[in-house]
């Protein structure tokens, strides 16, 4: 009979409060946008349902949480901790990448850069609230609107707050297509909006197989810290373009980074336990998430109009707001507004090509403020 | 120790007859749940149907503010356009959520389009329904 | 010439003794009933090569076997030992699983909660035979007739013994068709074994995109020791069902389960080191199994017909010894008894129903147990 | 700490003007270089063509060597001789690579040959554009 | 300001020197042979942006190098340093091999055996040269051609040579059409080139069943420490021939094995660290490497000129260069020499034959010379 | 301590004897034996061919007690009845095994039924000879 009592005592019923329920809704929430909107599928499912798992109330330490050793949770968890899980989706990013449209208009890639003021801002805005340093860039991170480099750099400098800036990062990028249309639109007259760009001209098979082992070098010895990402990521484009290992480049795009997007995503959701999520620090960081991809937009846009006052081929200043990657997002609303303003106006293509930039200015940023913070 | 001694003596009966109850208990709970979602799914139904709507109007807009486009027939033309949109769908993609992309990219008459790109050969399938572009 | 001497006292040859002989013959057995047999192959062929493996004789401390560190035999087990892979294996099986005929006719769910008192009886009955409650426990849940909740179980109460259990409860999964079939005819009469089961409603999108949901909830709350193999489960299911992220559900049903599937079936097999498997507690092992089976599916049974007795809609007894789940081998046996009574009885959806509903019920007594002795 | 003290504190300031230079500095250096591969390119064009042209005259040397063999067209040892070929390239192959490795191991005939295993059934579709052997 | 300068001196523009230029150069070379030569592209390209991403200048003790515990990249490694991926992707290639022709004509496996002389020799070279025996034994095994058990070996044994041996292995592999033929046409007359092999008989499936198992447990009795090599690509190789599960064999010589050579090309390039790889070691290395697969074709060419001198029924000795595997690549050479002597003159299955016979034996050496040296 | 003198220091005449020695020997008796397998095989043989008998046995079973059910034939019902049996497969099957199992569930003209379900297009390729249930 005590037998009995002290397993109901252990049970869900009995040990649950309030928070628990408030999470459960949170993730339930997360499933219904995945489902009902189709927002970023992907990520918000796998990680609304790991917002349930983590939140079912247990009795601790008896090896079942995400955060106690030898837990199933925590070995696949240990794949988000250790970093190793955002360099393998990096990969199979890279082995689905399509570098043409950044190679025929490199200038494209200073909006990729600009857009990255963003995290900085927000970095000074979060110290300002009073977060630490190794914390505030951790937040900051989250401007450059890519779940894995926000995984990797806060795994790295503040783990405890990789639940509370996954699930920012990723709400966000969700919510992008109704953060960015109203900033382009403030920012921009509708005569920018209309500016055509040129027609792209075609790249030689030789340039896509340079890029990749040109654009890691470039990179990465400026800023060795972002090896991690950004040499799986090209690596993973480098298998894609150079055609003679199709099969490694398929498996790449396909298992693998499907396998770590189902983990990275389930575990990161299970790790928003009730008790260390719900905190005051994760409602600063839910607000400076905001501040971030608004900043990111609006300076990706702003540098696009100063470029226009210094040369004479002017280009089209949605496209900035591209820059934040938010892959493929961004790219999609920069040309929803595009066509909005004129109906035969297609920036698509020059919108991915910032993409693209986005992508490896923040693994960049990432690098950078890592090495800065580490010691 | 063995038998009955060795169970009594274990707390054997009372984890055996509590586990018992349990998962009864348990399946129990479930069981009635689940006879009742019918309800709750029918309240929900709203809710998940707004999706096909929603996206229906998705299509509605941009077909308004979209002029007619000839050249886009022009099939090259019309995958430039079109493959960006896949890129994040991995390397092989539903016809539908190429159609729902284009759609929502303003294309014209993208059935249309899509349509003669597969008997261009342009799209080819790629195994279990899904279909890649060609390469 | 010494070292020749020193080589070949190190070889197979020289320190094989007839334990190993004996091991190589039940692994050729194991095969031979995959490959001729067709008996459940996905798992005997792993598990028979696994124990050829295992059991070829080899100088201890070297470095080789799977219970020395740093073997690769050893990490490959780990996967066991930790509990990773059969969580794993629920992932995808979960996104195999339709549940449509459960939540058409949950009723049936009770007769897979019946079908798990044979876990408890054999719980009972292994003490009694002088196991430790922690043994007791493991060899108990062969009852559950689910091989990775069998393993995951052993792996955390008593992992020397995952050899013998995991041998156990597959060698019964694949003799359910000699098993089964008689108990059920013993316990069941003609007519009740022609008894029709209703027409099944149509199951809306919703109800099913609820049920995962819902599922781990109810049931994890309750054990939540249970959470590393339901989570996973109901996870799995829920990516099949949403139909918003096809890829991940496909790789999950394919390539992760059977890279799971490879390596758990190897390792235990190879788990089964002459030296550490043949023991008198094995021969026990392997003689409660049996009762495990046996009284699993006459309570599934039994309890169909007690059902009978209070509900004046009759439902077919024989459902009940799809209780046990053993997926789909008991389904399949359900349906094929059904049909010798009555050959217009097809009784298979209804069986895949209760085969759901054990596999659930067992991962809840896992937990139940897991949480009554983990102490 | 908050406020702008925090920042100073922190030497946050510095930290953000350097990284938003370097970062800036770092995808500049990046399009430019980029901007200037495809003279790299045209340079090494040369390079990778050699490729094509080493493959024909592959091609060309046993084609030359190879006395025309007609009971090679029988499908049955056709296939005795290419299956191996293929056991490199995994279970499914490209249809180039297959006919690349006949002609290196200088089979007469084998377009025609290729294309007679297809039509026979002896060579089947793999998806994504792939084959494999009948089985 | 000092922050500006102190991030400059950590940046690999300042780290760089001429070795880290030499390495980024090699690395260059090979993924330039993997694409526009097509040398094994699935080994080279991998290894060759490896070696790119392992030579970017970086700050050490920063947790980014490949020897720093907690980096991406060392986790990545740990597949190989443990001896994980060669057994891996050994299961893969089971899965792939076709063993009839091997099984139609036992005789040749003894060609197999012969090419692995070079092994010994090499080893002997490697003492003579001032190398310690468990370097020159890692050393010897490139006589093997092959590179998983290349490296499985020197992991066992030299874990601080894996970079050069696994590099200097897949060179030679890479440039069999370069090394091999030379040596054929010296030490084989124009009418031994010329000699045919008779037709094959066909292989019932019953051997190709047996075979698998019979093969691993003569050669792991006679060498228990070739278990992890060959147990797994028996294994594999049973798994395809049962036919009672494709979609695990199917598996395994796809996603598993496409996994496994990513990552091990990857991380095995990155270990060749500037500082750890450029050493005169490394050039001891690369030359016995010349005379390990140069020894290894001559004695297994003159092995069989020796069987014809005792057997009535004459062998082609060419065959015996196809005893040193380099799968599939002797092979095809071996086919082509023949060729160049009588147009109809086709080996290329009794190639075949040899090369598998040539991965059994040199697995088996690399479990022989473990056994001497491990203690 | 270089050249022959290093080598007898480490006893590297031995190992290199004694290794070639037994990888020698490994390999010549593995080669016998392969030699003999096929007898062995012969003998097998029975053993192995069991199994097709025995499967052709339930195909006869269930037959014989399945009376002719023509409402069967109705598509909808037929897979009602088929995918659970599938489930077991994974999300794709080949169709002789969806065959096997469906003979031992006793379903009156298998082979009708099966092709007609692919005509119907509710069974659809997944390549690699596979199929799936059209969803
Ligand atoms: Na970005
Ligand atoms: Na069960
Ligand atoms: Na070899």
């Amino acid at each position: 009979m005590e037998l009995f009592i002290q397993f109901l005592t252990n049970t869900g019923y009995y040990l649950a409060d309030f928070r628990h329920v408030i999470m459960l809704i949170v993730g339930s929430v997360f499933i219904y946008l995945a489902i009902a909107k189709e927002y970023e599928p992907l990520l918000l499912l796998p990680i609304g349902f790991g917002i349930l798992v983590g939140n079912i109330p247990f009795f601790k330490g008896f090896g079942l949480g995400i955060y106690e050793p030898n837990s199933v949770l925590y070995y696949l968890y240990f794949g988000v901790t250790s970093g190793i899980y955002p360099s393998i989706v990096f990969l199979g990013l890279g082995a689905m990448a399509d570098f043409s449209s950044l190679l025929a208009t490199p200038k494209l890639m200073l909006l990729g850069a600009a857009a990255q003021m963003g995290i900085y801002f927000t970095f000074l805005c979060a110290l300002a609230l009073g977060f630490l340093p190794k914390e505030a860039a951790s937040i900051g991170i989250i401007g450059g609107a890519d779940g894995p480099t926000s995984i990797f750099l806060t795994a790295k400098l503040a783990p405890h707050l990789i639940g509370p800036i996954a699930i920012a990062a990723y709400s966000y990028m969700a919510l992008i297509p109704l953060i960015q249309p109203p900033i382009m639109r403030l920012l921009t007259t509708r005569n920018e909006r209309r500016i055509h760009m040129p027609e792209m001209r075609t790249v030689s098979r030789t340039e896509k197989l340079i890029f990749p082992a040109a654009g890691l070098i470039l990179s990465c010895f400026l800023a060795p810290a972002s090896i991690p990402l950004l040499g799986t990521f090209f690596f993973g484009n480098l298998m894609k373009e150079s055609g003679v290992v199709n099969r490694l480049a398929q498996t790449a795009r396909t298992t693998i980074i499907d396998t770590a997007t189902i983990f990275l995503g389930l575990t990161v959701g299970a790790s928003t336990q009730a008790d260390v999520f719900l905190t005051t620090k994760s409602v600063g960081i839910f607000f400076l998430g905001a501040v971030a991809f608004s900043i990111a937009t609006a300076s990706g846009v702003l540098f696009g109009k100063i470029m226009n006052l210094f040369s004479k081929e002017k280009i089209n200043p949605l496209l900035g707001a591209a820059g934040v990657s938010a892959v493929p997002g961004s790219a999609r609303e920069v040309h929803m507004v595009g066509l909005k303003a004129d109906p035969t106006n297609y920036l698509l293509m020059h919108a991915v090509a910032c993409n693209s930039s986005g992508v490896i200015g923040s693994a960049i940023c990432a690098g950078i403020l890592w090495s800065f913070l580490v010691k | 120790m063995y038998g009955f001694e060795a169970i009594s003596a274990h707390n054997g009966w009372a984890m055996a007859i509590t586990g018992v109850l349990i998962v009864m208990a348990g399946l129990a709970i479930l069981a009635f749940v689940i006879s009742q979602l019918h309800k709750v799914a029918t309240l929900l139904e709203s809710g998940f149907n707004k999706q096909p709507n929603q996206t229906s109007e998705i299509k509605a807009r941009p077909q308004a503010s979209a002029v007619p486009k000839p050249p886009v027939l022009d099939l090259g033309e019309a995958r430039r356009h079109l493959e960006p949109l896949t890129a994040g769908l991995g390397d092989s993609f539903e016809l539908q959520h190429l159609y729902k992309l284009a759609n929502s990219s303003a294309l014209p008459h993208v059935h249309l389009l899509i349509r003669s790109l597969r008997e261009a050969g342009v799209i080819i399938p790629a195994g279990d329904g899904r279909f890649t572009w060609q390469h």
